[in-house]
């Protein structure tokens, strides 16, 4: 194993090119049409395209219970994504039952047996953790309960969620941007705090974000790109880490630095801030904490370069307006992606007023 | 006798269905050094434990200085006066003998520049130094309570007892494993206690002890009391018997 | 000197019948925490019948059952170590070590049975390292298990790189979902286990010597029962249980990965003391435990279906707890002074 | 009858020199463990010095003085608490919920002094009712500070709907970056809170009641003690450390969430037990949980400084762990047989 | 004394810095009671303590049965044939009598068809019975021995010793929480092991006891064997007041 550099034999450049035909993670016109057949319990496909899709959030003619499985009640990315599910169901008088997975595989078979129990017409069924994908897929479709996922393809599933190799990429590409800026890309160094618990599809995150930044500066070599482990998914730990990486690594004169969410991001910050070190990160989801942090800015003060937007708080409209139309007996692509964009000082007010 | 220190009237104690004491009624007057035998599992601990505050007793009234009291902690019966040596001694063993004696009345001084009030350990060490001197015994008062002989850490119990003068001393055998010049020393200064208007208490299968010491002997018996013995100026080998017939209720044989 | 001797041999002296009876109050005294677990049970499945139409069910007492496994199985070994006066933290890093290592094997395609045999020697050998270090080396448990939780999640990681094993072969999956009777097989499972080392408690040395060791280690030495051999039993034990549970957690999700189970021992533990087992060790029960396990496993799942909010769930079930626990402390507290 | 009586009054008996002797051992006794750390330390020191040109820098040893902090203040607080024959797993929680109450107040504009007081007044509360319920319910205090650390998390997230709370008073963030002659600003508090509860230990009741209640309850109840009056100190004195340590957390990382030093009661216990804390009670000092801080601190920049891969890492804590202990336990065991 | 059953020499034993045994030489012939004797803290029950495997001595020799012993742990003293009543009698409270009784010896039977090994509890209740019977207690033996009151804990610690037969039993104090009818059967008992060709080595602090069942006597002070008194045949109160002086190495006036 060789994950403190990234998957590369050392010496090397790193290469960590996006794979082709990854599920969940297919170009659009890739993407097929599905609708749910209740008889088989799976989905086929139908012809049309896919593109055209567009949810329908209008109150349906008969109400219908709404399973909401959350990959993890914790999560501060989850949360708005529950909260707009909530909102959602209240609004067109779905009626929501609801389990909290709790990042773990067990739970989430267990919430699937309880949630497929209720006999619910749809389950977003999200679960982050890929290997009980199967597992659970497999108690839904006993139960004839057509579901989504999100972020993790799962089969039988409608995939709805981040693309997160592309989430990476344009970090990527943007901290790519600010060191030709200001540091002619000379001297370019990667810091990224993965936790490989957190599953491949996090990972593709730090991938993408290599190969942006490569994009932009060309090939970086091996030896100066760093993963650290931080498995705690608060800052307190990432500072401490990124510290000592600092303190071992005196030369590293520029930095770019990421990792899978807003809160170690803002560890990262503070560590490269605190060392007096000249470097920003770019931060992951933009929850509170990242546009928090982006709003308080500029860059040259905080370190924190800006975030990618997920925006989980309108992952509900899909999420509820695919199960509208499953639940309604019409076609949806069989995988649904949102619009990533990198939020910066300047421009986040305009999404986050 | 209505000038008792310490009275009970039909005091009663049932551990779940086992009825140990089945109504136990007891004077104890001021300067009294009551001696109470009975054999083992009779009932004598759980009776000075209810005195001490450790059991609630089940039924029955117990005054104390003229007046009904129902201690509900050791703390309050402490406070009223009753201090207890316990038969299985209750040590902390990892404090030291000194620490063990002033357990929970601690002497303290003023902190430094007069803030707070800190333990005076000196005092401490100095005083229990001087209790087991008085007993006969050169224990370090600074060993841990843990490491000692089973004969010191009795001493130890009977010191905390005696360092503070109590109105109602009780005794659950406190010469049990001490040799036999400790264990004179020990009377010695029950006797001393007694003069100094302490009445005592006193728990032992040694009827040598009881005789040397008590004015009045109750033997305890199916969870009454059973029989009195004044021993003042009787012949000892016929206390001796009649101890052991109030004991058993049955009438015995003295042996060669 | 005149000694007096008396003429009662064999004659029965007061504390006798007093005594007997003090017996029934100690065994009744152990049960009384059953009973308030019994109680608390009963309150729990009237309430959520009431709030939810889907909780009186065959179906879902399955749920509650197959819910209850993984946690159930390795508190069984974590109940004899507690009672031993023992401690293993180290629990949730053997279960996903052991599953990681069936699923290994039994992908590269050894057979079933061989596979699972060796998950129980993996538990079994950290149980061992557990026994040994504790017993013979003399260090806390907790710190020993707490190092051993380090060390064998680390190396998972390490052996893994960080990767999931999937599980494909039917045989393993099936025990995770397959019934029999229409009881989960890995209920069955679950309840042969508890029944067994239940039915070994009261009858063989093993149970005998956990309760021993517990109540005063240095008295067992004394009066000549090898301690420390006997604590490599106990951890031996709760590995291996550690390791089956790390199995049927492989079996019901399909994928064995390192960071399996993570903090199951907290959940472990939560159960074996509401289950009235003491951590000051001698005293406890299997039965406890199992009770403590469905008071938990029922409230968890009711809560779910009732709808209450996840952060919600944490606040009541730590509430339930308290109140549980509080509960059959206070009954055995007036009981004591009847 | 004729009895026999000795002219002792007041003289030695054979013990006196004996056990004056012992004495010291028993001193010495203690300080195995803190010697063995202190050895273990400087080997810690040593290997990492060649192994790393950065670590023998004034910067990074800021470094690892301002990574003890956080764990340390608990520390504090849990040493007595275990010292006591108690246990308190509710510290992580303690440090989330009262760090995201001070950001929160000093957001809404409250002065910085007093939504810290507000936070630690949180952390006594919590404490007060863990002490209340261990001591007065006599319930177990690992099952009641699992409920609370439950709780209390649980409401921490219900309250602040799981949103962080980013903190931007300049004061506040200063008590985390700031240094004095040097020395960080966190580490000075540290320090300060371990020299002051240090000097309380042996010189107050408070301190004598902590070995006291640790080493026997029952004893130091019978003895008059108000055990249960003194668990609250002990608890409160827990929570209120513990909320230090979370608002030291906010200040060093500008920002508050509910998810914050999730685990953290395992890193504090550790450092305790490391630094030779009995967890059976009534032995342990503060000198040993500082040094237990230092050993794992150390380590773990250490290792990062070394560059050992993340997962290795965890295995080399947990074999250091071990060897730390078993080299104490073993010199403190061929002392006892000298 | 070739023939010899227990021979020590020159046994020494320190704790730290303290030396509690300085050089200990002793010789239990077969079928011998020895009493023990020595002031609180005199290092009897360490000296047992190391014949039983406790403790090991720091320097010195023991030999048992004829050929040198350096007992490790309790269970090799005890395979040896040496049982031993501990001053703090070593119970596990939270088991019942019968299961303290037999700890470490629990009787077996073959489990349900024949395979393996259970216990045979009905057995043990039964045996524990008889046992305290034969010491005139009716301790009911399956009562927790937590609840147990002093003298009933005391003579569960017996009951375990002589239920078994040893080649060698020690006895630390075994009377010291017992009343005079529990203490005269238990000497009773002693006296028959004697018939029964077992040595036993007793330590009392009530020198009545072992005047009536020692064949010899010998008191341990500063570390060594500093008296030896053969008490048959002799006057008891000379006999106590030699044991007294053997004790403190004065000479003391016999009070009235
Ligand atoms: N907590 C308890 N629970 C149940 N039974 C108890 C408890 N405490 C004491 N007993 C029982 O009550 C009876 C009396 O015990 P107690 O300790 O008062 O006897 P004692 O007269 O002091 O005997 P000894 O001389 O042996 O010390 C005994 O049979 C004992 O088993
Ligand atoms: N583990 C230990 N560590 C240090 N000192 C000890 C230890 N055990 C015993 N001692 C000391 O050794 C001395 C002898 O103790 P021992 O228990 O052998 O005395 P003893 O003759 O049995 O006294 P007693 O009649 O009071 O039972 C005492 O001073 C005691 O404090
Ligand atoms: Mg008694
Ligand atoms: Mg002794």
């Amino acid at each position: 194993d060789d994950s403190d550099t990234g998957g590369t034999a050392a010496g090397k450049p790193f290469v960590a090119e996006r794979e082709a035909g990854i599920k969940g993670d297919l170009p659009p016109e890739a993407r097929r049409l599905w609708r749910y057949d209740t008889a088989t319990g799976r989905y086929a496909t139908v012809a049309g395209d896919a593109a055209d899709f567009r949810a329908d959030l209008s109150r349906p003619a008969r109400s219908f219970t709404l399973a909401y499985m959350d990959p993890w009640a914790s999560s501060p990315f989850a949360i708005p994504i529950r909260e707009g599910v909530e909102r959602e169901a209240e609004r067109l008088g779905l009626r929501l039952i609801y389990c909290d997975a709790a990042f773990k595989a067990d739970k989430a078979v267990e919430c699937a047996e309880l949630l497929a129990r209720q006999r619910p017409a749809f389950a977003v069924a999200g679960n982050w953790q890929a290997g009980a994908a199967d597992a659970l897929m497999r108690v839904f479709d006993e139960a004839r309960v057509p579901t989504a996922s999100i972020d993790v393809w799962q089969p039988n599933s409608i995939f709805y969620g981040a693309d997160n190799y592309t989430s990476g990429e344009i970090a990527g590409r943007a901290a790519g941007a600010y060191a030709r800026r200001e540091w002619n890309c000379e001297d370019v160094w990667l810091f990224m705090g993965e936790n490989k618990e957190e599953g491949k599809a996090a990972d593709q995150r730090l991938v993408g974000f290599a190969d942006g930044v490569q994009s932009v500066c060309g090939t970086i070599d091996d030896d100066r790109i760093h993963r650290q482990r931080m498995a705690a998914a608060t800052g307190d730990q990432a500072l401490t880490v990124t510290t000592d990486w600092l303190t071992a690594h005196p030369q590293a004169e520029h930095l770019l630095a990421v990792t899978i969410d807003d809160p170690r991001a803002a560890g990262i910050a503070k560590a490269i801030g605190q060392s007096g070190r000249d470097g920003q990160v770019a931060g992951m989801t933009c929850d509170d904490v990242g546009v928090e942090l982006t709003k308080q800015g500029p860059a040259s003060e905080t370190n924190y370069l800006g975030c990618v937007a997920f925006f989980p708080e309108r992952a509900a409209e899909y999420l509820v307006g695919i199960a509208l139309d499953v639940v309604g007996g019409r076609a949806v692509p069989e995988e649904v992606h949102l619009q990533h964009e990198f939020l910066t000082h300047e421009n986040i007010g305009e999404t986050y007023p | 006798m209505s000038d008792a220190l310490l009275r009970l009237d039909a005091v009663t104690k049932r551990f779940g269905e086992s009825h140990v004491l089945r109504g136990v009624d007891l004077r104890i007057a001021p300067r009294e050094a009551v001696g109470l035998i009975g054999d083992n599992g009779a009932g004598k601990s759980t009776l000075v434990k209810i005195l001490s505050g450790v059991h609630a007793p089940t039924s029955g009234t117990i005054e104390f200085g003229g007046r009904p009291v129902r201690f509900g902690t050791p703390l309050e019966a402490r406070s009223a006066g009753i201090e207890m040596i316990f038969q299985d001694l209750a040590l902390c063993d990892d404090l030291d003998a000194a620490a063990n004696v002033f357990l929970g009345r601690e002497p303290r001084r003023r902190g430094v520049a007069g803030v707070g009030r800190w333990l005076d350990r000196r005092a401490m060490r100095a005083q229990a130094a001087a209790v087991f001197e008085q007993l006969g015994a050169a224990i370090p008062v600074d060993q841990q309570v843990g490491e000692m002989s089973g004969g010191q850490r009795q001493l130890v119990a009977v010191a905390r007892a005696l360092e503070f003068e109590p109105r109602l001393l009780l005794m659950d055998e406190p010469t049990a494993a001490l040799s036999n010049a400790k264990i004179h020393m020990l009377l010695e200064m029950v006797r001393r206690l007694k003069d100094r208007d302490v009445a005592v208490l006193l728990i032992s299968h040694r009827f040598t002890d009881l005789i040397e010491v008590c004015d009045r002997i109750v033997a305890l018996r199916d969870g009454r009391i059973a029989a009195e013995i004044a021993p003042r100026g009787r012949d000892v080998a016929e206390l001796m018997a009649e101890m052991q017939e109030a004991l058993t209720g049955e009438t015995l044989r003295a042996v060669a | 000197m005149s000694a007096v001797k008396p003429t009662l041999a064999g004659g029965p002296d007061t504390a006798g019948p007093v005594t007997r009876r003090a017996l029934r109050t100690a065994g009744a005294r152990l049960d009384v925490v059953s009973l308030a677990l019994i109680a608390v049970l009963a309150i729990e499945i009237v309430a959520f019948s009431i709030a939810s139409p889907y909780f009186l069910d065959a179906d879902n007492f399955s749920n509650i059952g197959r819910a209850m496994t993984i946690v159930g199985i390795a508190a069984i070994g974590q109940t004899i170590v507690i009672i031993a006066g023992g401690f293993d933290l180290s629990v949730g890093s053997v279960m996903a070590a052991a599953g990681m290592l069936a699923a290994w094997l039994v992908n590269e395609g050894l057979t079933l049975p061989l596979a699972l045999l060796a998950a129980v020697v993996l538990g079994v050998g950290v149980g061992l390292l557990n026994g040994a270090v504790a017993g013979y080396l003399r260090i806390n448990p907790l710190i020993t298990t707490l190092a051993t939780l380090a060390i064998v999640r680390g190396l998972a990681f390490v052996i893994s790189g960080g990767e999931a094993e999937v599980v494909a072969d039917a045989g393993f999956l099936a025990i995770g979902t397959d019934s029999v009777a229409g009881i989960p097989v890995v209920v069955v499972i679950l309840v042969v286990l508890f029944l067994a080392v239940g039915c070994l408690m009261p009858r063989t040395r093993f149970g005998r010597y956990t309760y021993a060791v517990g109540s005063n280690a240095r008295a067992a030495r004394l009066a000549g029962v090898a301690v420390n051999r006997w604590r490599l039993v106990f951890y031996g034990l709760s590995g291996s249980l550690a390791a089956i549970a790390g199995c049927v957690t492989v079996a019901r999700t399909g994928q064995a990965e390192p960071a399996a189970n993570m903090g199951a021992e907290l959940d472990v533990i939560t159960a074996v003391i509401l289950g009235g087992t003491s951590l000051n060790g001698g005293r406890g029960r299997l039965f406890g435990t199992f009770l403590g396990l469905a008071v938990l496993a029922v409230l968890n799942n009711g809560l779910i279906l009732v709808g209450v909010e996840s952060y919600w769930q944490q606040v009541v079930k730590g509430v339930v707890l308290l109140l549980a626990v509080a509960w059959a402390e206070l009954r055995r507290g007036s009981k004591d002074e009847v």
